[in-house]
Protein backbone atom coordinates (compact mmCIF):
# COMPACT_ATOMS: atom_id res chain seq x y z
CA UNK A 1 0.00 0.00 0.00
CA UNK A 2 1.40 3.10 -0.67
CA UNK A 3 1.55 6.18 1.48
CA UNK A 4 -0.29 8.86 -0.25
CA UNK A 5 -3.44 10.48 1.25
CA UNK A 6 -6.31 8.86 0.22
CA UNK A 7 -8.81 11.13 1.41
CA UNK A 8 -11.80 10.40 0.15
CA UNK A 9 -10.96 6.77 -0.90
CA UNK A 10 -12.56 3.84 1.29
CA UNK A 11 -11.15 -0.11 0.75
CA UNK A 12 -13.24 -3.10 1.65
CA UNK A 13 -12.03 -6.66 1.24
CA UNK A 14 -14.12 -9.51 1.41
CA UNK A 15 -14.80 -12.85 1.33
CA UNK A 16 -16.72 -14.75 -1.13
CA UNK A 17 -18.81 -16.08 1.41
CA UNK A 18 -22.10 -16.10 1.81
CA UNK A 19 -24.12 -12.91 2.04
CA UNK A 20 -20.69 -10.92 1.98
CA UNK A 21 -22.30 -9.03 -0.62
CA UNK A 22 -24.56 -7.40 1.88
CA UNK A 23 -20.99 -6.21 3.94
CA UNK A 24 -20.23 -4.06 0.81
CA UNK A 25 -23.71 -2.87 -0.04
CA UNK A 26 -23.90 -1.09 3.53
CA UNK A 27 -20.61 0.08 3.34
CA UNK A 28 -21.75 1.55 0.01
CA UNK A 29 -24.98 2.45 1.49
CA UNK A 30 -23.37 4.94 4.62
CA UNK A 31 -20.99 6.32 2.41
CA UNK A 32 -24.22 7.73 -0.04
CA UNK A 33 -26.20 8.62 3.16
CA UNK A 34 -23.09 10.59 4.21
CA UNK A 35 -22.69 12.75 0.84
CA UNK A 36 -26.61 13.10 1.03
CA UNK A 37 -27.85 10.77 -1.56
CA UNK A 38 -31.29 10.49 -1.18
CA UNK A 39 -33.27 6.78 -0.22
CA UNK A 40 -34.07 5.73 -3.96
CA UNK A 41 -30.37 6.48 -5.12
CA UNK A 42 -28.63 5.00 -2.01
CA UNK A 43 -30.78 1.83 -2.59
CA UNK A 44 -29.63 1.77 -6.63
CA UNK A 45 -25.72 2.28 -5.18
CA UNK A 46 -26.65 -1.08 -2.75
CA UNK A 47 -28.03 -3.51 -5.63
CA UNK A 48 -25.28 -2.35 -8.29
CA UNK A 49 -22.66 -3.31 -5.59
CA UNK A 50 -24.63 -6.72 -4.55
CA UNK A 51 -25.25 -7.57 -8.31
CA UNK A 52 -21.35 -7.21 -9.22
CA UNK A 53 -19.84 -9.02 -5.77
CA UNK A 54 -22.60 -11.89 -6.63
CA UNK A 55 -21.09 -12.08 -9.85
CA UNK A 56 -17.63 -12.52 -8.75
CA UNK A 57 -18.58 -14.90 -6.74
CA UNK A 58 -20.56 -17.23 -9.04
CA UNK A 59 -18.30 -16.75 -11.90
CA UNK A 60 -14.65 -15.46 -11.29
CA UNK A 61 -13.59 -18.66 -10.33
CA UNK A 62 -10.71 -16.53 -8.68
CA UNK A 63 -8.43 -18.95 -6.11
CA UNK A 64 -8.09 -16.50 -3.35
CA UNK A 65 -11.57 -16.37 -3.21
CA UNK A 66 -12.05 -12.35 -2.70
CA UNK A 67 -13.32 -9.38 -3.76
CA UNK A 68 -11.32 -6.18 -3.61
CA UNK A 69 -14.27 -3.24 -3.56
CA UNK A 70 -12.54 0.57 -3.57
CA UNK A 71 -15.72 3.16 -3.20
CA UNK A 72 -14.48 7.43 -4.57
CA UNK A 73 -16.59 9.62 -2.80
CA UNK A 74 -16.61 13.30 -4.69
CA UNK A 75 -18.96 15.95 -4.23
CA UNK A 76 -21.67 14.93 -6.32
CA UNK A 77 -20.85 11.07 -7.28
CA UNK A 78 -19.85 7.94 -5.92
CA UNK A 79 -17.94 5.46 -7.78
CA UNK A 80 -17.23 2.02 -6.84
CA UNK A 81 -14.48 -0.29 -8.52
CA UNK A 82 -15.38 -3.36 -7.85
CA UNK A 83 -11.99 -6.28 -8.43
CA UNK A 84 -11.65 -10.30 -8.15
CA UNK A 85 -8.82 -12.29 -9.63
CA UNK A 86 -10.00 -14.43 -11.54
CA UNK A 87 -10.54 -16.00 -15.09
CA UNK A 88 -12.26 -13.03 -16.52
CA UNK A 89 -14.97 -12.52 -19.47
CA UNK A 90 -15.28 -11.42 -22.72
CA UNK A 91 -18.73 -9.52 -24.25
CA UNK A 92 -19.25 -13.39 -25.62
CA UNK A 93 -19.36 -15.32 -22.59
CA UNK A 94 -21.83 -12.08 -21.22
CA UNK A 95 -24.26 -12.76 -24.52
CA UNK A 96 -24.07 -16.62 -23.82
CA UNK A 97 -25.54 -16.66 -19.88
CA UNK A 98 -28.60 -14.83 -21.58
CA UNK A 99 -28.91 -16.98 -24.79
CA UNK A 100 -28.26 -20.14 -22.99
CA UNK A 101 -31.68 -20.26 -21.05
CA UNK A 102 -34.97 -21.75 -21.25
CA UNK A 103 -38.25 -19.79 -19.86
CA UNK A 104 -41.60 -19.74 -21.08
CA UNK A 105 -42.04 -16.17 -22.02
CA UNK A 106 -39.47 -15.03 -23.97
CA UNK A 107 -38.79 -11.89 -22.66
CA UNK A 108 -38.85 -12.65 -19.12
CA UNK A 109 -35.86 -14.91 -18.58
CA UNK A 110 -34.55 -15.79 -15.54
CA UNK A 111 -30.64 -15.18 -15.07
CA UNK A 112 -28.14 -13.00 -16.96
CA UNK A 113 -29.49 -10.03 -15.39
CA UNK A 114 -26.88 -8.67 -13.26
CA UNK A 115 -24.80 -6.74 -15.29
CA UNK A 116 -27.51 -5.19 -17.00
CA UNK A 117 -29.19 -4.37 -13.62
CA UNK A 118 -25.81 -2.62 -12.21
CA UNK A 119 -25.72 -0.74 -15.95
CA UNK A 120 -29.36 0.92 -15.94
CA UNK A 121 -28.78 2.22 -12.09
CA UNK A 122 -25.80 3.58 -12.34
CA UNK A 123 -24.96 6.49 -14.54
CA UNK A 124 -21.27 5.35 -16.07
CA UNK A 125 -20.25 1.80 -15.96
CA UNK A 126 -17.05 -0.01 -17.25
CA UNK A 127 -15.48 -3.50 -17.46
CA UNK A 128 -12.15 -4.13 -17.20
CA UNK A 129 -11.52 -7.98 -17.38
CA UNK A 130 -8.58 -10.30 -18.78
CA UNK A 131 -6.80 -13.21 -17.42
CA UNK A 132 -5.99 -11.57 -14.49
CA UNK A 133 -9.45 -11.17 -13.55
CA UNK A 134 -12.13 -8.60 -13.71
CA UNK A 135 -12.56 -4.64 -12.57
CA UNK A 136 -16.39 -3.56 -12.92
CA UNK A 137 -16.72 0.15 -12.40
CA UNK A 138 -19.44 2.43 -11.99
CA UNK A 139 -20.57 5.82 -10.70
CA UNK A 140 -23.67 7.16 -9.37
CA UNK A 141 -24.04 10.68 -9.61
CA UNK A 142 -26.10 12.49 -6.99
CA UNK A 143 -29.97 13.74 -8.92
CA UNK A 144 -29.96 17.60 -9.06
CA UNK B 1 -32.20 -6.34 9.95
CA UNK B 2 -30.79 -8.04 6.94
CA UNK B 3 -30.81 -11.90 6.22
CA UNK B 4 -34.01 -12.54 9.09
CA UNK B 5 -35.58 -15.54 7.25
CA UNK B 6 -38.55 -15.03 7.76
CA UNK B 7 -41.88 -15.56 5.72
CA UNK B 8 -45.32 -15.28 6.76
CA UNK B 9 -48.22 -17.34 5.21
CA UNK B 10 -51.64 -15.99 5.37
CA UNK B 11 -54.34 -18.36 3.56
CA UNK B 12 -57.44 -17.33 2.95
CA UNK B 13 -60.48 -18.72 0.96
CA UNK B 14 -59.55 -17.52 -2.89
CA UNK B 15 -55.94 -16.75 -2.44
CA UNK B 16 -53.09 -16.38 -0.05
CA UNK B 17 -50.81 -13.84 1.01
CA UNK B 18 -46.75 -14.75 1.08
CA UNK B 19 -44.92 -11.84 3.46
CA UNK B 20 -40.60 -11.81 3.07
CA UNK B 21 -39.31 -10.14 5.33
CA UNK B 22 -34.94 -9.35 5.12
CA UNK B 23 -32.78 -9.75 2.26
CA UNK B 24 -34.51 -11.64 -0.77
CA UNK B 25 -31.51 -13.77 -1.97
CA UNK B 26 -31.01 -18.00 -2.97
CA UNK B 27 -31.71 -18.70 0.40
CA UNK B 28 -34.80 -16.72 1.37
CA UNK B 29 -35.66 -17.31 -2.77
CA UNK B 30 -35.95 -21.14 -2.36
CA UNK B 31 -37.90 -20.70 1.26
CA UNK B 32 -40.24 -18.59 -0.36
CA UNK B 33 -40.57 -20.83 -3.22
CA UNK B 34 -41.03 -23.99 -1.45
CA UNK B 35 -44.02 -22.15 0.60
CA UNK B 36 -45.51 -20.70 -2.74
CA UNK B 37 -45.49 -24.41 -4.19
CA UNK B 38 -46.89 -25.80 -1.37
CA UNK B 39 -50.01 -22.90 -1.85
CA UNK B 40 -49.77 -24.06 -5.29
CA UNK B 41 -50.29 -28.26 -4.74
CA UNK B 42 -53.06 -27.03 -2.42
CA UNK B 43 -55.18 -25.59 -5.26
CA UNK B 44 -54.05 -21.84 -4.77
CA UNK B 45 -54.08 -20.04 -7.67
CA UNK B 46 -54.10 -16.12 -6.72
CA UNK B 47 -51.27 -15.82 -4.69
CA UNK B 48 -50.06 -11.96 -3.09
CA UNK B 49 -46.11 -11.53 -2.43
CA UNK B 50 -45.49 -8.42 0.51
CA UNK B 51 -42.04 -7.49 -0.26
CA UNK B 52 -42.86 -4.38 2.42
CA UNK B 53 -40.50 -5.50 4.80
CA UNK B 54 -37.88 -6.56 2.21
CA UNK B 55 -35.62 -3.63 1.37
CA UNK B 56 -33.13 -5.69 -0.95
CA UNK B 57 -33.14 -8.01 -3.50
CA UNK B 58 -30.97 -9.79 -5.89
CA UNK B 59 -30.97 -11.06 -9.18
CA UNK B 60 -31.40 -14.51 -8.22
CA UNK B 61 -33.87 -14.07 -5.38
CA UNK B 62 -35.64 -12.71 -8.53
CA UNK B 63 -35.23 -15.48 -10.96
CA UNK B 64 -37.13 -17.62 -7.96
CA UNK B 65 -40.02 -15.19 -7.81
CA UNK B 66 -40.11 -15.28 -12.11
CA UNK B 67 -40.42 -19.24 -10.89
CA UNK B 68 -43.15 -18.75 -8.95
CA UNK B 69 -45.29 -16.63 -11.73
CA UNK B 70 -44.11 -19.66 -14.03
CA UNK B 71 -45.90 -22.33 -12.06
CA UNK B 72 -48.87 -20.29 -11.36
CA UNK B 73 -48.79 -19.29 -15.06
CA UNK B 74 -49.54 -23.46 -16.02
CA UNK B 75 -52.29 -23.27 -13.98
CA UNK B 76 -54.30 -20.29 -15.11
CA UNK B 77 -53.13 -18.55 -11.38
CA UNK B 78 -52.24 -14.63 -11.01
CA UNK B 79 -49.32 -13.11 -8.89
CA UNK B 80 -49.91 -9.83 -7.42
CA UNK B 81 -46.88 -7.77 -5.87
CA UNK B 82 -46.97 -5.41 -3.35
CA UNK B 83 -44.54 -3.47 -1.00
CA UNK B 84 -42.38 -2.60 -4.03
CA UNK B 85 -39.45 0.31 -3.09
CA UNK B 86 -39.61 2.64 -6.45
CA UNK B 87 -36.49 0.79 -7.66
CA UNK B 88 -37.26 -2.43 -6.86
CA UNK B 89 -40.35 -1.73 -9.23
CA UNK B 90 -38.13 -0.16 -11.56
CA UNK B 91 -36.23 -3.20 -11.94
CA UNK B 92 -39.63 -5.36 -12.15
CA UNK B 93 -40.13 -3.38 -15.01
CA UNK B 94 -36.92 -3.97 -16.15
CA UNK B 95 -37.52 -7.73 -16.16
CA UNK B 96 -40.76 -8.10 -17.92
CA UNK B 97 -42.26 -9.20 -14.80
CA UNK B 98 -44.66 -6.33 -14.69
CA UNK B 99 -45.87 -7.71 -17.95
CA UNK B 100 -46.81 -11.34 -16.42
CA UNK B 101 -47.90 -10.10 -12.82
CA UNK B 102 -49.26 -7.30 -11.33
CA UNK B 103 -47.91 -4.61 -9.28
CA UNK B 104 -49.77 -2.32 -6.62
CA UNK B 105 -48.97 -0.37 -3.69
CA UNK B 106 -50.56 -2.26 -1.19
CA UNK B 107 -52.28 -5.49 0.04
CA UNK B 108 -55.42 -4.32 -0.21
CA UNK B 109 -55.42 -3.29 -3.88
CA UNK B 110 -53.10 -6.24 -4.55
CA UNK B 111 -56.07 -8.58 -3.30
CA UNK B 112 -59.15 -6.40 -4.68
CA UNK B 113 -57.10 -6.89 -8.41
CA UNK B 114 -57.19 -10.40 -9.37
CA UNK C 1 -1.66 -8.89 -0.13
CA UNK C 2 -0.50 -12.75 0.28
CA UNK C 3 -2.96 -15.04 -1.50
CA UNK C 4 -4.07 -16.95 0.70
CA UNK C 5 -7.84 -17.62 1.54
CA UNK C 6 -8.89 -15.65 4.26
CA UNK C 7 -12.45 -16.95 4.52
CA UNK C 8 -13.58 -15.26 7.82
CA UNK C 9 -12.16 -12.21 7.27
CA UNK C 10 -13.07 -8.62 6.08
CA UNK C 11 -10.59 -6.06 5.73
CA UNK C 12 -11.23 -2.06 5.50
CA UNK C 13 -9.12 1.01 5.10
CA UNK C 14 -10.61 4.57 6.26
CA UNK C 15 -9.75 7.84 5.58
CA UNK C 16 -9.13 9.92 8.73
CA UNK C 17 -11.89 11.95 7.70
CA UNK C 18 -15.81 13.63 9.44
CA UNK C 19 -17.40 10.62 10.11
CA UNK C 20 -15.67 7.86 8.67
CA UNK C 21 -15.43 5.95 11.94
CA UNK C 22 -19.16 5.64 11.02
CA UNK C 23 -18.14 2.97 7.90
CA UNK C 24 -16.12 1.00 10.24
CA UNK C 25 -18.69 0.64 12.77
CA UNK C 26 -21.46 -0.18 10.24
CA UNK C 27 -19.54 -2.74 8.24
CA UNK C 28 -18.56 -4.46 11.68
CA UNK C 29 -22.13 -3.87 12.47
CA UNK C 30 -23.41 -6.14 9.67
CA UNK C 31 -21.15 -8.67 10.39
CA UNK C 32 -22.39 -8.79 14.25
CA UNK C 33 -26.01 -9.39 12.65
CA UNK C 34 -25.32 -11.87 10.08
CA UNK C 35 -22.95 -13.58 13.10
CA UNK C 36 -26.45 -13.66 15.25
CA UNK C 37 -25.04 -11.43 17.25
CA UNK C 38 -28.23 -9.79 19.50
CA UNK C 39 -28.84 -5.80 19.16
CA UNK C 40 -27.19 -4.80 22.35
CA UNK C 41 -24.30 -6.48 21.65
CA UNK C 42 -24.04 -5.29 18.03
CA UNK C 43 -24.46 -1.59 19.32
CA UNK C 44 -21.56 -2.67 21.68
CA UNK C 45 -18.77 -3.65 19.07
CA UNK C 46 -20.30 -0.34 17.07
CA UNK C 47 -18.79 1.90 19.87
CA UNK C 48 -16.27 0.28 20.46
CA UNK C 49 -15.13 0.64 16.74
CA UNK C 50 -16.39 4.36 16.72
CA UNK C 51 -14.06 5.39 20.03
CA UNK C 52 -10.85 3.26 18.41
CA UNK C 53 -10.93 4.52 15.09
CA UNK C 54 -11.81 8.37 16.56
CA UNK C 55 -8.48 8.13 18.86
CA UNK C 56 -6.35 7.01 15.87
CA UNK C 57 -8.01 10.07 13.86
CA UNK C 58 -7.47 12.71 16.84
CA UNK C 59 -4.10 11.19 18.10
CA UNK C 60 -1.68 9.27 15.95
CA UNK C 61 -0.60 12.11 13.97
CA UNK C 62 -0.31 9.30 11.17
CA UNK C 63 1.01 10.52 7.89
CA UNK C 64 -0.66 8.43 5.80
CA UNK C 65 -4.22 9.91 7.32
CA UNK C 66 -5.29 5.92 6.81
CA UNK C 67 -6.94 3.34 9.60
CA UNK C 68 -6.82 -0.16 8.99
CA UNK C 69 -9.47 -2.13 10.34
CA UNK C 70 -9.54 -6.23 10.07
CA UNK C 71 -13.13 -8.07 11.31
CA UNK C 72 -12.64 -11.68 11.85
CA UNK C 73 -15.67 -13.39 12.17
CA UNK C 74 -15.42 -16.96 14.46
CA UNK C 75 -18.38 -19.27 15.08
CA UNK C 76 -18.95 -17.28 18.08
CA UNK C 77 -16.98 -14.48 18.62
CA UNK C 78 -16.29 -10.79 16.48
CA UNK C 79 -12.42 -9.53 16.57
CA UNK C 80 -11.57 -5.73 15.43
CA UNK C 81 -8.35 -5.53 14.77
CA UNK C 82 -7.70 -1.04 14.13
CA UNK C 83 -4.37 -0.16 13.05
CA UNK C 84 -3.21 3.34 12.14
CA UNK C 85 0.92 4.32 11.13
CA UNK C 86 1.13 7.12 13.98
CA UNK C 87 3.17 8.11 16.50
CA UNK C 88 1.94 5.71 19.18
CA UNK C 89 1.36 6.02 22.69
CA UNK C 90 2.51 4.53 26.52
CA UNK C 91 0.09 3.92 29.52
CA UNK C 92 1.98 7.01 30.34
CA UNK C 93 0.31 9.35 27.55
CA UNK C 94 -3.27 7.65 28.58
CA UNK C 95 -3.37 8.06 32.72
CA UNK C 96 -1.81 11.75 31.40
CA UNK C 97 -5.29 12.44 29.39
CA UNK C 98 -6.58 11.82 32.31
CA UNK C 99 -5.06 13.41 35.00
CA UNK C 100 -4.84 16.96 33.53
CA UNK C 101 -8.23 17.61 32.90
CA UNK C 102 -10.31 20.13 34.99
CA UNK C 103 -14.05 19.11 35.96
CA UNK C 104 -16.59 20.12 38.49
CA UNK C 105 -17.21 16.90 39.87
CA UNK C 106 -13.63 14.99 40.31
CA UNK C 107 -15.61 11.55 38.95
CA UNK C 108 -17.40 12.87 36.09
CA UNK C 109 -14.26 13.82 34.01
CA UNK C 110 -15.18 14.77 30.54
CA UNK C 111 -12.15 13.56 28.54
CA UNK C 112 -10.11 9.94 28.15
CA UNK C 113 -12.81 7.43 28.00
CA UNK C 114 -12.31 6.17 24.82
CA UNK C 115 -9.91 3.33 25.75
CA UNK C 116 -12.35 2.13 29.13
CA UNK C 117 -15.71 1.90 27.07
CA UNK C 118 -13.51 -0.24 24.21
CA UNK C 119 -12.18 -2.16 27.26
CA UNK C 120 -15.42 -2.61 29.34
CA UNK C 121 -17.82 -3.35 26.54
CA UNK C 122 -15.81 -6.10 25.14
CA UNK C 123 -14.48 -9.63 26.11
CA UNK C 124 -11.08 -9.14 25.42
CA UNK C 125 -8.78 -6.15 24.96
CA UNK C 126 -5.00 -5.61 23.67
CA UNK C 127 -2.89 -2.96 22.77
CA UNK C 128 0.18 -2.77 20.60
CA UNK C 129 1.91 0.61 20.04
CA UNK C 130 5.33 2.15 19.08
CA UNK C 131 6.94 4.53 16.71
CA UNK C 132 5.65 2.47 13.65
CA UNK C 133 2.06 3.07 14.77
CA UNK C 134 -0.72 1.53 17.59
CA UNK C 135 -2.58 -1.44 16.42
CA UNK C 136 -5.83 -1.92 18.92
CA UNK C 137 -7.47 -5.80 19.05
CA UNK C 138 -10.67 -6.43 21.08
CA UNK C 139 -13.10 -9.66 21.12
CA UNK C 140 -16.68 -9.69 21.14
CA UNK C 141 -18.05 -12.94 22.06
CA UNK C 142 -21.74 -13.82 22.24
CA UNK C 143 -23.88 -13.61 24.92
CA UNK C 144 -24.29 -17.53 25.96
CA UNK D 1 -30.08 7.65 9.38
CA UNK D 2 -26.91 9.01 10.30
CA UNK D 3 -25.95 12.15 11.43
CA UNK D 4 -29.02 13.72 10.24
CA UNK D 5 -28.31 16.87 12.04
CA UNK D 6 -31.45 17.46 14.46
CA UNK D 7 -32.71 19.00 17.06
CA UNK D 8 -36.12 19.54 18.30
CA UNK D 9 -36.81 22.43 21.17
CA UNK D 10 -39.86 21.70 22.48
CA UNK D 11 -40.03 24.80 25.73
CA UNK D 12 -43.05 24.48 28.15
CA UNK D 13 -43.56 26.26 31.13
CA UNK D 14 -41.41 25.55 33.71
CA UNK D 15 -39.22 22.45 31.53
CA UNK D 16 -37.73 22.32 28.26
CA UNK D 17 -37.44 19.27 26.04
CA UNK D 18 -33.92 18.95 23.27
CA UNK D 19 -34.72 15.56 20.98
CA UNK D 20 -31.60 14.63 18.98
CA UNK D 21 -31.67 12.56 15.79
CA UNK D 22 -28.92 11.03 14.48
CA UNK D 23 -25.15 9.88 15.44
CA UNK D 24 -24.27 12.06 18.60
CA UNK D 25 -20.54 13.13 17.62
CA UNK D 26 -18.87 16.56 18.36
CA UNK D 27 -21.13 18.36 15.69
CA UNK D 28 -23.96 17.46 16.57
CA UNK D 29 -23.26 17.70 20.41
CA UNK D 30 -21.97 21.50 19.71
CA UNK D 31 -25.39 22.45 18.41
CA UNK D 32 -27.45 20.91 21.37
CA UNK D 33 -25.12 22.65 23.45
CA UNK D 34 -25.77 26.05 22.25
CA UNK D 35 -29.86 25.18 22.33
CA UNK D 36 -29.16 23.42 25.64
CA UNK D 37 -27.18 26.97 26.39
CA UNK D 38 -29.89 29.22 24.76
CA UNK D 39 -32.71 27.75 27.20
CA UNK D 40 -30.20 27.77 30.44
CA UNK D 41 -29.88 31.95 29.21
CA UNK D 42 -33.60 32.05 29.15
CA UNK D 43 -34.12 30.84 32.65
CA UNK D 44 -34.74 26.63 32.15
CA UNK D 45 -33.07 25.05 34.83
CA UNK D 46 -35.32 22.17 34.35
CA UNK D 47 -34.42 19.82 31.03
CA UNK D 48 -34.44 16.97 29.29
CA UNK D 49 -32.91 15.48 26.12
CA UNK D 50 -34.59 12.73 24.47
CA UNK D 51 -31.92 10.64 22.38
CA UNK D 52 -34.91 7.96 21.03
CA UNK D 53 -33.87 8.77 17.96
CA UNK D 54 -30.03 8.52 18.32
CA UNK D 55 -28.81 5.29 18.06
CA UNK D 56 -24.91 6.29 18.33
CA UNK D 57 -23.48 8.30 20.78
CA UNK D 58 -19.43 8.82 20.60
CA UNK D 59 -17.64 9.84 23.89
CA UNK D 60 -16.73 13.27 22.60
CA UNK D 61 -20.70 13.92 22.59
CA UNK D 62 -21.35 12.34 26.00
CA UNK D 63 -18.22 15.16 26.92
CA UNK D 64 -20.32 17.86 26.01
CA UNK D 65 -23.64 15.99 27.47
CA UNK D 66 -21.58 16.51 30.80
CA UNK D 67 -20.74 19.97 30.31
CA UNK D 68 -24.53 20.42 29.97
CA UNK D 69 -24.72 18.64 33.36
CA UNK D 70 -22.38 21.12 34.79
CA UNK D 71 -23.78 24.60 33.47
CA UNK D 72 -27.20 23.77 34.81
CA UNK D 73 -25.21 22.49 38.05
CA UNK D 74 -23.75 26.02 38.34
CA UNK D 75 -27.63 27.36 38.54
CA UNK D 76 -28.54 24.12 40.57
CA UNK D 77 -30.90 22.88 37.79
CA UNK D 78 -31.48 19.66 36.57
CA UNK D 79 -30.87 17.18 33.39
CA UNK D 80 -33.48 14.55 32.96
CA UNK D 81 -32.21 11.87 29.81
CA UNK D 82 -34.77 9.44 28.51
CA UNK D 83 -34.74 7.42 25.34
CA UNK D 84 -31.34 5.53 25.92
CA UNK D 85 -30.38 1.83 25.00
CA UNK D 86 -29.43 -0.38 27.20
CA UNK D 87 -25.79 0.23 26.47
CA UNK D 88 -25.86 3.84 26.74
CA UNK D 89 -27.25 3.66 30.01
CA UNK D 90 -24.50 1.40 30.66
CA UNK D 91 -21.63 3.68 29.61
CA UNK D 92 -23.75 6.94 31.23
CA UNK D 93 -23.50 5.22 34.34
CA UNK D 94 -19.97 4.05 34.20
CA UNK D 95 -19.22 7.31 33.24
CA UNK D 96 -20.60 8.82 37.11
CA UNK D 97 -23.27 10.34 34.75
CA UNK D 98 -25.90 8.94 36.18
CA UNK D 99 -24.85 10.25 40.12
CA UNK D 100 -25.41 14.18 38.63
CA UNK D 101 -28.33 13.35 36.20
CA UNK D 102 -30.95 11.93 35.77
CA UNK D 103 -32.05 8.76 33.43
CA UNK D 104 -35.68 7.50 32.45
CA UNK D 105 -37.06 5.41 30.19
CA UNK D 106 -39.47 7.72 28.59
CA UNK D 107 -40.12 11.29 28.43
CA UNK D 108 -43.07 11.67 31.08
CA UNK D 109 -41.42 9.90 33.48
CA UNK D 110 -38.33 12.34 32.86
CA UNK D 111 -40.39 15.23 32.90
CA UNK D 112 -42.37 14.06 36.28
CA UNK D 113 -39.36 13.59 38.02
CA UNK D 114 -37.85 16.95 38.19
N1 LIG E 1 -16.54 -11.20 -12.25
C1 LIG E 1 -16.79 -12.04 -13.30
N2 LIG E 1 -15.89 -13.00 -13.64
C2 LIG E 1 -16.11 -13.83 -14.68
N3 LIG E 1 -17.23 -13.78 -15.45
C3 LIG E 1 -18.17 -12.85 -15.17
C4 LIG E 1 -18.00 -11.93 -14.08
N4 LIG E 1 -19.09 -11.12 -14.05
C5 LIG E 1 -19.88 -11.52 -15.05
N5 LIG E 1 -19.35 -12.55 -15.75
C6 LIG E 1 -19.91 -13.23 -16.96
O1 LIG E 1 -20.98 -12.44 -17.47
C7 LIG E 1 -22.20 -13.21 -17.51
C8 LIG E 1 -23.41 -12.34 -17.28
O2 LIG E 1 -23.51 -11.92 -15.92
P1 LIG E 1 -24.90 -11.39 -15.35
O3 LIG E 1 -25.43 -10.37 -16.28
O4 LIG E 1 -24.72 -10.95 -13.97
O5 LIG E 1 -25.86 -12.66 -15.39
P2 LIG E 1 -25.78 -14.07 -14.63
O6 LIG E 1 -24.88 -13.90 -13.45
O7 LIG E 1 -27.19 -14.34 -14.25
O8 LIG E 1 -25.25 -15.03 -15.66
C9 LIG E 1 -21.98 -14.32 -16.51
O9 LIG E 1 -22.76 -15.45 -16.78
C10 LIG E 1 -20.48 -14.59 -16.65
O10 LIG E 1 -20.22 -15.41 -17.77
N1 LIG F 1 -4.18 5.48 18.19
C1 LIG F 1 -3.55 6.25 19.12
N2 LIG F 1 -2.38 6.88 18.81
C2 LIG F 1 -1.74 7.64 19.71
N3 LIG F 1 -2.19 7.83 20.96
C3 LIG F 1 -3.35 7.25 21.35
C4 LIG F 1 -4.09 6.43 20.45
N4 LIG F 1 -5.17 5.97 21.11
C5 LIG F 1 -5.12 6.48 22.36
N5 LIG F 1 -4.03 7.25 22.52
C6 LIG F 1 -3.60 7.96 23.76
O1 LIG F 1 -4.37 7.46 24.85
C7 LIG F 1 -5.03 8.54 25.48
C8 LIG F 1 -6.35 8.09 26.07
O2 LIG F 1 -7.33 7.86 25.05
P1 LIG F 1 -8.87 7.81 25.41
O3 LIG F 1 -9.06 6.90 26.57
O4 LIG F 1 -9.64 7.47 24.22
O5 LIG F 1 -9.23 9.29 25.88
P2 LIG F 1 -9.19 10.68 25.07
O6 LIG F 1 -9.20 10.38 23.59
O7 LIG F 1 -10.41 11.40 25.51
O8 LIG F 1 -7.91 11.36 25.53
C9 LIG F 1 -5.12 9.64 24.44
O9 LIG F 1 -5.25 10.92 25.03
C10 LIG F 1 -3.81 9.46 23.70
O10 LIG F 1 -2.74 10.06 24.40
Amino acid sequence: MANTVLKDQVSLTIPMDRDMELVAAKTGSVLAELNHFNEDQTEEIQLAIIETCINAFEHSQSEDRQVFIKYIVKADELECKITDHGVGFTPEDQHNSIANRQQIHSDMRKRGWGLEITMTLMDEFYIESGENGTTVSFIKRMAS
Amino acid sequence: MANKFDIQVRAENKYAVLETAGYLNDALGEDLSKKAQELIQKGYTQLVINLEQTALINSIGISILIEIIEALDERDGTLNFCGLSATQERTFRMMAIAKYAGIFPDEKTAIANF
